[in-house]
C-alpha cells in the first residue's frame, strides 16, 4: 500500500534486486541532460530521418503480415490498414469526431458539403471539393468517388460490397465534382458508410485500379495517396511503416485546417505493454495506443514528460465503447430480467473498477458509453430519473440507482495512488464517472427467488433444480488485459453471490460471441459515434427482424440476442429521421430506460485506452482540455493530430 | 539391394506416409472443432475494430469469404478438396491475410526462425553431448556436477521463464542485448550488408541463448545415461590400460559411439523445439514461424495453422526418416553385416 | 509448502483481502500482489495445484507408457509396428499449437484435470519408446525364456519379468514428465489458455503480466513464482534422483549383496 | 502313441535368416537339411557338437518352437511342430519338452526368488493345484538333483553358486515330467570344480527317469563322457553324427578330426603335437556363403569337388559322414579315420 | 634375475551401499616372481582373486579396490618400477605398453566398434611415440602385422567384419607392438573355439619364443595351461595354493585342490565317472577361517579349519599351502 510513496532511492534498491524495468531506466534513460537529448535527437531512425522531426507511434495490431499489401478495400482486416494507411494516407468523404473535433465534430473532408438528402431518404447527392491532388500529381473528383462506389458493388470479396449491392440503385454523375446516389429503398444513414469514425469507405484512385485485372487479388503497392503523407519505407516484416509528408500536402483535405509540421510519421510494432513504457521511458515511442494502468502510472511517475488524455488519474482516453457483461439473453436463467439484475446487483463495480483499471475507469449505469460528447447528451439528463428509477424485488420497489460509486471507487484507490486520484467531486464525476448499480447481495437473491431459482448446495439452480452455470468470457488479447482483469474480479464476485461461474478467457471472443456459443461475456456491442448523440450506430443491428438465434452468426452486434417490441419501436423511430433531428436524442433517452428496465447486458464503464504521449520530441497531442480529436492512434480520424502536433525542435 | 528395398526402405516408407497423413489429419480435424469459424474471425475482427458496418453488407461479405476460402461444402468435401490441393503442393491462401498464399508468408518467416533454429539445435546439441560425455567420464569433477544439476532443471523450466530471465536480465537490467524483433526498427533486412547481419545477430543472442539453455540439459542427461555404459566398455578400458589421453579416449572412443543414438534423437526432439522456438518468438517478437502460428491460432486462420503444422510435421518426420536412413553412415556396424 | 495451504488465512478465491502491491515483509513474506492476495499463501496453493497437475499428468502418462512400452516390445509383430506408428505420430505432431488450439477447444472446461488429461495423452511417446527398447532386450534374456518354458503366460511374463527392470525407467521419467507438464501449464497459463482463476505457478505468472508486474515494480509478483519455480525443480529432481538411485534394480541388487 | 516309435523325429530341417546389413544383407543358413531322431523307448543323451555359428543353438530353438523351419519339419510324438498354435497345444508340448541354458545367472531373473519359478512351473502345467500341493512337488524335483526346497527357498540367484543355481534350473525342468531335456552348454559357464556334478545330474535323468537330453556343446571332452550319440555340425551341416565313441575315437570328417585334435588335453604331455600350425577359418559370413562344403577352405584333403556341391552323407562303419572321401572320391578314404 | 617380485600383497574391495559395508578379500597375502622369458600360467575358478592380482600388479588399482600391504616391483632391463608408488603420468608415458601391455578377458570387444582397426594402432603408438611420419607409420604396422602372420587388409577392417579369432589376434598384434617385456594375457580364449584357441596360443607362443618375453597368462582353463605354460599357480579364493612348473604340477600336484582341479577333468577317449567337489568356492567376503579351502577338502584336518597354512617351498620351484604336506602327510 506504501508502495507508490517510497522514495526514489528505496524504490531503485527494490527494483535492482531482479529488475531494472524501473529502476535502470529511468537513471539511464530518464535523467540524461537536455542538451543530450537535443543532440539525440539528430539520431537517425531510418537513413535520412532524424528522429525530431518522425513521430512514432504504435500500431496497436502489431506486426503486419503481408507487410505489402495495401489493399484496404478488400474484405477481411489486415493490421496494415492501421499502419498509417488509413491515418496518413487515405481519405474520406466525412469525419465525425469521437470527441469534440477540430472544427466541430461534423468533418466535410473531401466532400464541401454534408450529404444531401431528398425527403423520403431515397437519394443522397455528394458534392465533393476541388483542387485536392492524389500523390501522384493526379487531381481528385466524382470519377474516383463514382468509380469506387461502382467497383464495390460489383466486385463480391469487396467489403461493403453487400452493402452498395442492396442500397445503390444507380448513380448520377451530373458535374466533375458532384455525384448523386439513387438508392433502392429510403436509407435516412446511407452517409454512414462514406464517415469515418475509426473508418469507413475511403476512396480509391480511379486511374491505378481501372487498370488492375483483380481488385481482390491487387496489393496497391506503393499506395498511392490522398492524405498528407506518402509511403516512403516499410518493414518486410511488417513491423514498421515510414511515412513522409508529401511536398504538396498543401493539396489535401486536411490542409485548410493548419499546417503539417511533422515530417514523417513511423507506425511500429513495440511488442507487448512493458515493452512499450521501456520504449517511451527511451523516448523512442512517441505516441502508445495503449498500456496496462500499471505501466501507464509507472509513466506517469518515472517519466515527466509523458501525457495522456488527462492531466492526472485516470489518464487514458475513454473510447465511445461500452465494456459490459453481456448475457445471451436465450440461455435458460439469463432469459429472465429478474436473473439479469441479480447478477447485476452481485457485481461490486468498485472491486471491478480498482482490480482492471486500479480505478481509473469511467463508469456507466446505463447504456450508452460515459463519453466524447454523451455525458452531455444522456447521462446528466438521465441523472434524476436513475435516482427515482425503481424495479420491483421480492414484489416491493426497490432503488437500485447507487450515485456514490465513481466517489467510493476515488477513495478506495487514493491509498495506493495517493495525490494522483483527484478530490474536487465535479472532476471525479467527469473523469471517473457518475454513480452505478448497488452492490446488495440480500436485492440480488431475493431477485433470484423471484424468478424461481433455487439455490441447491449453496449454488444457484434453474428452477426445475438444474445447474444453472454461468461461464464469463472474457477477451484477452496480448495489448490489454484490463477486460480479463475486470471480468476475474466478476467472476469473483457472482462466485461470493453462489453463481457456478468460471473464467473463459479468449483471445479472440469476437467470433463466438457472434455465433451465441457463450453464457455471459464480457465485451462490448455498444459502440457510438463519440461525437454525435444518434444511436443508430449500433441499433441498427437491434432489431427483430434482423434477430439471429444462437448457433448462427448474428447479423452484427446483437450478440446478446435480446428481441423487445418497445426497442423495435424506437429503431424505428430513428431510422425514419435525419442524422441530425433533435428527436433522435429523445428515442435515444427511451433506449435508456428501456435498456436499464430490461438490463439485457450490464453496462459497466467506458473502454479506457491509456494512450500516452511523450512531448520530448512533439506537442500539441489532444487531451481533455484541447479535445480536438481521440489520441487513439489507430483511428482515421487521428489524421487530424498532424495539423496540431508540432515537433517541439524543428 | 532389391532386399533392402523391400525389406526396409519400402515398410519405412510407408510409416513415414502413415505417420503424415495421421499427423496431418489430426492437425486438420482439431481446429474445425472449434466454435469459431475464420469467416466469423474476421468480420467480428473488423466489427469490433470499430468499423461500422451495414447488415447487408456483413451478409454478403459472409457469403464471399466462406466462398474466397474454400469453406462451402461439407466438412468431409472440403477435407478432401484439401488433399487434393495439398498434394499439388498448395497450401491455400492465408484467411487472416486474404488472399496471400499460406507458403508465401511461411517462406517469409521459415529464415528467421531457421536461422535461429539451426544454430541453437546445434551448439545446444554439441555442447550438451560434450559436458555430458565429460561429466560421466569426469564423475568427480564438481564444475561438471554443478553444470549437471542445472542443466536438469534448466532444461525442465518452461521455455517462457528462461526467456523472460534473460531477457528481464540482459535486455533491462544489464542492458546490453536488444529486447525485441530481429533488427532494429526502422531498418530494412539486407542480407548483403554486414553491418545488417551484425545487428540481426545481436538480436538473436538472447532468442539463441533460451533454446540453448533449455536444450542443453536434454542433450547433457541423455548422453550422460549413455556413455555411463560405454565407459565401463572393454574398448574404453582397453585404451585406458593402453595409455591413451583422456580427451583422445572421450573424443574418439566414448563420444563418437555414444554420439550414435543422439543423431536419431535430434530427429525426434525437432518437434519440442519447435515449440519452443514458438514461445520464444513469441516473448522476444522475433518475426518467425512461431510469431506466425501464435497470430494464426489467434485469428483462427485454418490454412495458416495447417501450413505451419504440415511444414513442422513433414519437417520433423522427414528429419527423422532421413536420420533412420543415414544411420548406417555413422555407424558402420549396420553398415557392413 | 503444499501442507501450509490447508492452513492458509486467506482464500487463494479471493482478491483484496490484503493490502496490495506491499513488498516483502515478515508479514508477508512474499509481498502482497496488486489484487491485494498474499502471495505466500497464494504460492502454497499455487505449489499445490502444480504439483497436482504434474503428478496427475505423469501417473496417465505412465500408465500408457507402461502399457504401450510393454506390449510393443512384448509382443513385436504388427502390433508392435502399429503401436510405434502411433508413438512415432505422436513424437512428429507439433505439442504446442495443438494444445492451444484445444484449449480454445475446451474454453472454461480445460480445468487442471482436463489439462492433466490432455498431457498424459500427449506425454507418453519418448518413455514407451525408451520401455519398448528395454524391454526388447528384456526378451531376449535367458529368464524370459525360463519363464516361457515354466508355461507362464505373456502377461505374467511381462508383469514378473519385466516390469521390475522397467519401473526404474519408469520412474526415473516420472520427474522428468512432472517438470515438463508443470512447465507445460506454465505456458499455456502465460499465453492465458487455462484455467486462469484457478491459482498456479503459470496463473501466477500470467496475472503479474496481466498487472504489468515487472513495470509496475512489483518485481516480487513475478520473482516469487519463477524462484518458486526453480527451487521446487531443484527440490524434486533432487529428491527423485536420489530415490531413483534407491530403487534403481542395480542398487537392489547391491543392496541383497549380488 | 507315436508313429514309427520316434520321440523326436527332425526332417530334414533347414532355417534360413535375412542378416542386419541395411544395404545388401545376405541370407544365412543357419541350420542346412539337417536330420535326426530320438526313439522314445529308449532314452539317450544325444549331443549336438559343434563351434560358435556352427548352427547349434539355432537348431535347439527350433527343437523348442522357438523357432519355424524355413524348410523342413520337425515332429515331436508324431506331431509336427508348426501344426502348434493354440496356447494350450503350446503347454502342453513344453511340458513334455524342456530346456536348461547355459547361463545359470541369467536363467532366473536377478530380482526375483528362484523358487517362483518352481513354483509357477508347478503350477502352470498342472502338477499341484494350489501353492502348498506345488511345494511338494516342486521340493521331490529339487532332491532329484541333489538339493532341497528349503536350500533354495527365499534365495536370490546370485545367492546360490552357479552348480547350485544350474541344478536348480535343471530341477525346474524335471517339474513337468518331461519326456525330452534340451541342455543348452549347461556346464560351460559353471566353475571346473562344479561341473561334474551337472553331467553327472544328465547322466542319472536318463537311467533313472527314461528322459531323453539332448545336450548342446562346444566341449567334446564332456560330450565324449556323458552321450550316446553324437551330432558335429558345421555352418548349419551336421557333419558326422554316430555313436559318440565312434566318432571321437576315429573322426572319420576332416573336421571332426580337427576338432578333436584341437581340444587341448589337460596334460603336458602332447604339446608339442597340439602346437602344430593350423589353418584358421576365414571370416564366419564367408564360410557360410561357401559353395560345397564349408570345410574345403582349411581342409587338408580338399579336392576339387568339394567346392562345387554339397557332399552326400555317407555311411562309414556306424557313423554317418557327410565328405566326398568316402563317397568313391577319394582315394585314401579311410586314411583320416584312423588318426 | 626376475622381472616381478610380488610380495604380500594383500588387496581388497571395500564397497558401502546405504550403510552396509563389505569387504571382499580377493587378494590375501600372495607373493610370487616373474623371470624372463618364461610363460607363467594362473589358474583358478571365478572369484578367486586372479583379475585383481592382475590389475594390482598392472598398476590399475581404483577405488574400491586398495592394497593394503605388500609389493610390487618390476626390473626392465634396470627400469625399476614400484608399481604401488609409480606416478600415473610415467605409468602411462613410460610403462604402459612400453614395458607391459594387455590382451584382455574378452578381447573380442576390446577394438572400438566404430573405428577401423588401423585407428586404435595409431591412437597407441601416437600417444607414446608421437607419428610424425605417416606412411612410415604404415609401413610399420603393416610389417607388424605380417610378421605376426595376419592379413594386412585387416588393418582397413571395422571390428564387427572380422571373426572372433582374428580380433583375438588383432588385440595380440595391438600388445605387441613395442615389445613390451611382459604381456598379460587374461583369459585370452576363453570365449573362442577350440580351433581358434588353439591358433591364438599358438601365437602367444610364438610370439614369446621369438622376443623372449614374459607372457603372464591367466585362465581357469587347466587344459590351456598344460599345453601353453612354463610354470602354472594355482589360487584358491584369494591366496595361492600351488606353484611349480607345468610337468610337475600335472605329474605331481600336491595340493587336494589341484589335485582335484586335474583329475576330474573329462578326455576323449576316457569314460570313468568323474565327480565335483562339494560345496562351492567360498564367498570372498566372508572367507572360512584357516585354510580357505578346508569346508570342501577331502581331507580336512582340524589344524585347517585355525591355521592358515604357509606357502612352503617342497622341491625347487615347487610351492604348495596346504596342511598335509607340511605335516608330510603327502
Amino acid at each position: 500500500m506504501k508502495k507508490y510513496t517510497l522514495t526514489r532511492r528505496d524504490f531503485l534498491k527494490q527494483a535492482a534486486a531482479f529488475t531494472a524495468v524501473t529502476a535502470l531506466t529511468p537513471p539511464l534513460l530518464g535523467e540524461i541532460p537536455e542538451a543530450l537529448l537535443a543532440a539525440q535527437g539528430e539520431e537517425e531512425v531510418a537513413p535520412g530521418v532524424p528522429r525530431n522531426q518522425c513521430l512514432i507511434l504504435e500500431n496497436p495490431s502489431g506486426t503486419v503480415q503481408p507487410a505489402d499489401d495495401f489493399n484496404r478495400w478488400r474484405s477481411g482486416y489486415s493490421a496494415v490498414w492501421v499502419s498509417g494507411l488509413q491515418q496518413l494516407a487515405l481519405d474520406a468523404l466525412w469525419y465525425i469526431d469521437p470527441d469534440a473535433g477540430v472544427d466541430g465534430v461534423w468533418d466535410n473532408a473531401l466532400a464541401a458539403e454534408p450529404p444531401i438528402y431528398n425527403d423520403d431518404f431515397t437519394q443522397m447527392t455528394v458534392k465533393l471539393r476541388e483542387g485536392l491532388y492524389w500523390s501522384d500529381g493526379v487531381e481528385f473528383s466524382g470519377d474516383d468517388l463514382y468509380y469506387t462506389v461502382d467497383l464495390i458493388k460489383n466486385t463480391p470479396g469487396m467489403g461493403n460490397q453487400g452493402l452498395f449491392e442492396s442500397n445503390v440503385d444507380h448513380m448520377e454523375q451530373p458535374d466533375r465534382y458532384t455525384v448523386v446516389f439513387y438508392l433502392k429503398k429510403p436509407n435516412s444513414r446511407f452517409h454512414a458508410a462514406f464517415t469515418v469514425r475509426w473508418g469507413a469507405l475511403y476512396i480509391m484512385p480511379k486511374h491505378i485500379w481501372e487498370q488492375v485485372d483483380d481488385p481482390v487479388a491487387f496489393t496497391f503497392n506503393p499506395p498511392v495517396s490522398l492524405g498528407a503523407y506518402k509511403l516512403r519505407d516499410f518493414d518486410p516484416n511488417g513491423k514498421w511503416y515510414l511515412w513522409e509528408r508529401r511536398e504538396d500536402w498543401q493539396r489535401t483535405s486536411v490542409a485548410r485546417l493548419g499546417e503539417v509540421s511533422v515530417k514523417y510519421a513511423m507506425y511500429i510494432d513495440p511488442g507487448p505493454s512493458d515493452k512499450r513504457v521501456l520504449a517511451q521511458l527511451a523516448h523512442q515511442l512517441d505516441v502508445i495506443h495503449d498500456i496496462t494502468p500499471e505501466g501507464r502510472i509507472t509513466l506517469a511517475r518515472e517519466n515527466p514528460t509523458s501525457v495522456g488524455w488527462f492531466p492526472s488519474f485516470p489518464w487514458a482516453h475513454p473510447d465511445p465503447t461500452l465494456p459490459a457483461v453481456i448475457y445471451n439473453n436465450e440461455k435458460p436463467g439469463l432469459d429472465k430480467r429478474e436473473v439479469r439484475w441479480a447478477l447485476t446487483l452481485a457485481i461490486d463495480i468498485a472491486q471491478v473498477a480498482l482490480a482492471s483499471y486500479r480505478g481509473a475507469a469511467t463508469i456507466s449505469a446505463i447504456h450508452v458509453p460515459p463519453t466524447g460528447m454523451y455525458p452531455q447528451y444522456y447521462h446528466e439528463p438521465l441523472e434524476p430519473w436513475l435516482n427515482d428509477f425503481t424495479i420491483k424485488v421480492g414484489g416491493e420497489d426497490y432503488k437500485p440507482y447507487d450515485p456514490t460509486a465513481a466517489q467510493r471507487i476515488a477513495d478506495l484507490a487514493r491509498p495506493s495512488l495517493g495525490d494522483l486520484v483527484p478530490t474536487d467531486p465535479a472532476i471525479i464525476k467527469q473523469y471517473i464517472g457518475a454513480g452505478w448499480w448497488k452492490y446488495d447481495l440480500q436485492a440480488a437473491e431475493q431477485l433470484m427467488l423471484d424468478a424461481g431459482m433455487r439455490k441447491v448446495n449453496g449454488k444457484w439452480a434453474l428452477p426445475d433444480g438444474s445447474p444453472f452455470r454461468v461461464p464469463l468470457m472474457s477477451m484477452n488479447p496480448e495489448s490489454n488485459p484490463t477486460m480479463n482483469r475486470a471480468a476475474a474480479m466478476i467472476v469473483e464476485n457472482w462466485t461470493t453471490f453462489g453463481i457456478d461461474t468460471s473464467l473463459d478467457s479468449q483471445a479472440n471472443p469476437w467470433p463466438i460471441m457472434s455465433s451465441g456459443e457463450y453464457t455471459a461475456n464480457l465485451a462490448w456491442t455498444i459502440e457510438t459515434w463519440g461525437g454525435h448523440p444518434d444511436l443508430f450506430f449500433f441499433l441498427q443491428y437491434w432489431h427483430s427482424r434482423l434477430y439471429v438465434p444462437s448457433g448462427a452468426p448474428s447479423a452484427g452486434s446483437n450478440s446478446m440476442r435480446w428481441k423487445n417490441p418497445e426497442l423495435d419501436r424506437i429503431i424505428e423511430g430513428i431510422e425514419t429521421i435525419a442524422f441530425d433531428d433533435p428527436r433522435g436524442v429523445e428515442l435515444g433517452l427511451e433506449f435508456c430506460k428501456l435498456a436499464a428496465q430490461e438490463m439485457p447486458i450490464t453496462p459497466l464503464m467506458a473502454y479506457n485506452v491509456f494512450t500516452t504521449m511523450d512531448t520530448t520530441y512533439f506537442e500539441g497531442y489532444p487531451s481533455i482540455d484541447d479535445p480536438y480529436t481521440d489520441p487513439v492512434p489507430n483511428w482515421g480520424n487521428t489524421k487530424y493530430m498532424f495539423v496540431k502536433i508540432k515537433p517541439k525542435m524543428a | 539391394m532389391r532386399k533392402f528395398i523391400l525389406k526396409y526402405l519400402i515398410p519405412r516408407i510407408i510409416q513415414f506416409l502413415t505417420i503424415i497423413f495421421v499427423g496431418i489429419t489430426v492437425t486438420y480435424i482439431i481446429p474445425r472443432l472449434a466454435p469459431t469459424d475464420p469467416v466469423e474471425a474476421q468480420i467480428s475482427t473488423m466489427m469490433a475494430m470499430g468499423s461500422s458496418l451495414d447488415p447487408a453488407s456483413i451478409e454478403s461479405m459472409r457469403a464471399a469469404l466462406t466462398d474466397l476460402y474454400g469453406l462451402s461444402g461439407s466438412p468431409v468435401e472440403q477435407y478432401f478438396t484439401f488433399w487434393g490441393r495439398l498434394l499439388r503442393g498448395d497450401l491455400g491462401p492465408s484467411l487472416d491475410n486474404f488472399p496471400t498464399p499460406v507458403s508465401k508468408m511461411i517462406g517469409q518467416a521459415l529464415p528467421y526462425t531457421l536461422r535461429l533454429l539451426i544454430p541453437a539445435v546445434i551448439i545446444s546439441f554439441i555442447f550438451g553431448n560434450l559436458f555430458g560425455a565429460m561429466s560421466s567420464y569426469y564423475p568427480k569433477n564438481k564444475a561438471l556436477k554443478v553444470i549437471e544439476v542445472l542443466g536438469q532443471v534448466v532444461r525442465s523450466i518452461p521455455y517462457y521463464i528462461v526467456a523472460i530471465v534473460l531477457l528481464v536480465t540482459f535486455s533491462y537490467f544489464i542492458p546490453i542485448f536488444p529486447f525485441s524483433g530481429a533488427y532494429p526498427i526502422g531498418t530494412r533486412p539486407d542480407w548483403s550488408s554486414l553491418e545488417f547481419i551484425l545487428k540481426n545477430l545481436e538480436h538473436a543472442v538472447l532468442p539463441a541463448a533460451t533454446l540453448i539453455l533449455v536444450g542443453f540439459g536434454g542433450w547433457f542427461v541423455g548422453m550422460k545415461s549413455l556413455t555411463s555404459n560405454i565407459i565401463s566398455e572393454d574398448y574404453v578400458v582397453y585404451v585406458e590400460t593402453a595409455g591413451l589421453s583422456k580427451n583422445r579416449i572421450l573424443i574418439h572412443y566414448i563420444i563418437r559411439t555414444a554420439i550414435l543414438p543422439q543423431f536419431t534423437a535430434l530427429a525426434m526432439v525437432l518437434g519440442t523445439v519447435f515449440s519452443g522456438a514458438l514461445i520464444m518468438e513469441v516473448v522476444f517478437g522475433y518475426p518467425g514461424i512461431g510469431s506466425l502460428a501464435i497470430r494464426a491460432i489467434y485469428s483462427n486462420d485454418y490454412s495458416m495453422i495447417m501450413g505451419i503444422t504440415i511444414y513442422s510435421i513433414i519437417g520433423v518426420a522427414v528429419a527423422v526418416f532421413l536420420m533412420d536412413l543415414l544411420y548406417p553412415l555413422f555407424d558402420p556396424r549396420v553398415r557392413y553385416q | 509448502m503444499i501442507l501450509l495451504s490447508y492452513n492458509s488465512p486467506y482464500d487463494p478465491g479471493k482478491s483484496f483481502v490484503v493490502p496490495w502491491d506491499l513488498p516483502p515483509s515478515q508479514e508477508h513474506l512474499f509481498g502482497t500482489t496488486s489484487r491485494g492476495q498474499d502471495l505466500f499463501w497464494w504460492l502454497t496453493f499455487a505449489v499445490r495445484n502444480s504439483l497436482f497437475l504434474g503428478v496427475l499428468t505423469a501417473i496417465i502418462s505412465r500408465i500408457i507408457a507402461i502399457l504401450i512400452g510393454l506390449t510393443a516390445g512384448y509382443r513385436g509383430g504388427w502390433l508392435d509396428r502399429v503401436l510405434m506408428s502411433l508413438n512415432d505420430t505422436f513424437v512428429v505432431l507439433p505439442l504446442l499449437p495443438i494444445l492451444i488450439l484445444l484449449g480454445f477447444l475446451l474454453r472454461d472446461r480445460m480445468n487442471l484435470f482436463y489439462l492433466a488429461v490432455i498431457l498424459g495423452l500427449f506425454g507418453w511417446p519418448f518413455d514407451a519408446r525408451l520401455i519398448r527398447s528395454q524391454v526388447l532386450s528384456l526378451k531376449e534374456r535367458s529368464f524370459t525364456r525360463t519363464a516361457v518354458y515354466s508355461g507362464t503366460s505373456a502377461f505374467w511374463i511381462t508383469i514378473n519379468e519385466h516390469l521390475p527392470f522397467v519401473l526404474p525407467i519408469v520412474f526415473a521419467t516420472t520427474i522428468n514428465n512432472i517438470l515438463w507438464s508443470i512447465g507445460m501449464e506454465v505456458t499455456l497459463s502465460v499465453l492465458g489458455l487455462s484455467d486462469l482463476t484457478t491459482p498456479t505457478l503459470g496463473t501466477a505468472l500470467f496475472w503479474a503480466n496481466q498487472h504489468g508486474a515487472l513495470v509496475a515494480g512489483v518485481w516480487w509478483w513475478i520473482a516469487a513464482p519463477a524462484l518458486v519455480t526453480i527451487v521446487l525443480f531443484l527440490g524434486l529432481y533432487l529428491l527423485f534422483t536420489s530415490i531413483n538411485e534407491f530403487i534403481d534394480p542395480r542398487t537392489r541388487l547391491r543392496l541383497i549383496g549380488g | 502313441m507315436s508313429t514309427n516309435g520316434k520321440l523326436l523325429d527332425v526332417q530334414h530341417v533347414t532355417v534360413e535368416f535375412h542378416i542386419g546389413g541395411l544395404v545388401g544383407g545376405t541370407l544365412l543358413t543357419a541350420v542346412n537339411d539337417a536330420s535326426f531322431s530320438l526313439e522314445s523307448d529308449k532314452p539317450e543323451i544325444f549331443t549336438l557338437a559343434g563351434e560358435s555359428g556352427s548352427g547349434k543353438t539355432t537348431l535347439s530353438r527350433l527343437l523348442l518352437r522357438d523357432l519355424e523351419p524355413t524348410k523342413g519339419k520337425v515332429l515331436f510324438e508324431g506331431r509336427d511342430l508348426s501344426t502348434i498354435r493354440k496356447r494350450s497345444e503350446f503347454t502342453e508340448f513344453i511340458k513334455k519338452v524342456q530346456p536348461v541354458f547355459q547361463n545359470p545367472f541369467e536363467t532366473f531373473n536377478p530380482l526375483r526368488r528362484v523358487e517362483a519359478y518352481l513354483l509357477d512351473t508347478a503350477i502352470n502345467f498342472g502338477m499341484a493345484s494350489n501353492r502348498r500341493d506345488a511345494a511338494e512337488v516342486v521340493d521331490n524335483a529339487l532332491r532329484n538333483v541333489g538339493l532341497s526346497l528349503d536350500e533354495v527357498r527365499q534365495r536370490y540367484p546370485h545367492e546360490l553358486s552357479g552348480g547350485q543355481i544350474q541344478r536348480v534350473s535343471v530341477a525346474r525342468a524335471l517339474i513337468s515330467k518331461p519326456r525330452l531335456i534340451l541342455a543348452d552348454e549347461p556346464v560351460s559357464m559353471v566353475d571346473a570344480s562344479l561341473r561334474m556334478e551337472i553331467v553327472n545330474l544328465f547322466q542319472k535323468l536318463r537311467d533313472e527317469q527314461q528322459v531323453s537330453v539332448i545336450y548342446i556343446t562346444h566341449d567334446l571332452a564332456t560330450a565324449y563322457y556323458i552321450s550316446d550319440r553324437i551330432a558335429i555340425m558345421l555352418r548349419g551341416y551336421i557333419v558326422e553324427s554316430g555313436p559318440v565313441e565312434d566318432v571321437l575315437d576315429r573322426p572319420a570328417h576332416p573336421y571332426t578330426q580337427l576338432l578333436k585334435e584341437s581340444v587341448p588335453e589337460p596334460t603336458p604331455k602332447q604339446r608339442e603335437s597340439w602346437a602344430k600350425h593350423i589353418a584358421l577359418g576365414a571370416t564366419e559370413v564367408k564360410e557360410y556363403g561357401r559353395i560345397g562344403c564349408k570345410f574345403a577352405g582349411r581342409c587338408p584333403q580338399v579336392m576339387d569337388i568339394c567346392r562345387k556341391a554339397d557332399p552326400p552323407d555317407v555311411q562309414v562303419g556306424r557313423q554317418t559322414v557327410k565328405c566326398y572321401l568316402y563317397s568313391g572320391h577319394g582315394e585314401n578314404a579311410a586314411a583320416g579315420s584312423q588318426s | 634375475m626376475t622381472l616381478l617380485s610380488v610380495k604380500n600383497l594383500r588387496a581388497y574391495y571395500r564397497t558401502e551401499v546405504y550403510g552396509i559395508s563389505r569387504t571382499v578379500q580377493a587378494v590375501d597375502g600372495v607373493s610370487f616372481d616373474l623371470l624372463p622369458n618364461e610363460i607363467y600360467g594362473v589358474a583358478g575358478e571365478s572369484s578367486c582373486g586372479k583379475t585383481t592380482l592382475i590389475k594390482v600388479i598392472s598398476g590399475n588399482t581404483k577405488p574400491p579396490l586398495k592394497v593394503l600391504e605388500g609389493s610390487v616391483n618390476y626390473n626392465f632391463n634396470d627400469y625399476k618400477v614400484d608399481m604401488l608408488h609409480i606416478s600415473q603420468d610415467e605409468l602411462r608415458q613410460n610403462v604402459r605398453w612400453k614395458e607391459i601391455s594387455y590382451v584382455m578377458q574378452g578381447s573380442m570387444s576390446v577394438l572400438n566398434p566404430v573405428r577401423k582397426v588401423i585407428e586404435t594402432f595409431r591412437d597407441i603408438v601416437d600417444t607414446h611415440e608421437r607419428i610424425t611420419d605417416k606412411k612410415k607409420f604404415l609401413e610399420q604396422t603393416r610389417a607388424h602385422v605380417n610378421r605376426l602372420g595376419l592379413p594386412t587388409d585387416v588393418l582397413n577392417a571395422y571390428p564387427h567384419q572380422l571373426s572372433g579369432g582374428m580380433r583375438q589376434r588383432v588385440a595380440i598384434a595391438l600388445a605387441t607392438v613395442f615389445q613390451p617385456a611382459l604381456i598379460i594375457a587374461d583369459e585370452p580364449t576363453t570365449a573362442l573355439d577350440v580351433v581358434v584357441q588353439r591358433g591364438v596360443l599358438q601365437m602367444i607362443r610364438e610370439i614369446q619364443t621369438t622376443s623372449g618375453n614374459t607372457v603372464l597368462l591367466v585362465t581357469h582353463d587347466m587344459a590351456v595351461h598344460a599345453n601353453v605354460a612354463d610354470r602354472v599357480m594355482i589360487m584358491y579364493a584369494g591366496r595361492i595354493a600351488e606353484e611349480a612348473p607345468t610337468e610337475t604340477i600335472f605329474d605331481a600336484p600336491l595340493h587336494p585342490y589341484t589335485q582335484h582341479l586335474i583329475h576330474s577333468l573329462p578326455m576323449i577317449g576316457e569314460k570313468s565317472t568323474k565327480a565335483s567337489l562339494k560345496g562351492a568356492p567360498p564367498n570372498l567376503a566372508d572367507p572360512p577361517g584357516g585354510c580357505r579351502f578346508h569346508p570342501r577338502c577331502p581331507y580336512v584336518m582340524d589344524v585347517c579349519r585355525t591355521k592358515v597354512p604357509d606357502l612352503i617351498s617342497v622341491k625347487e620351484r615347487h610351492r604348495v599351502a596346504c596342511h598335509l604336506v607340511e605335516e608330510g602327510a603327502l
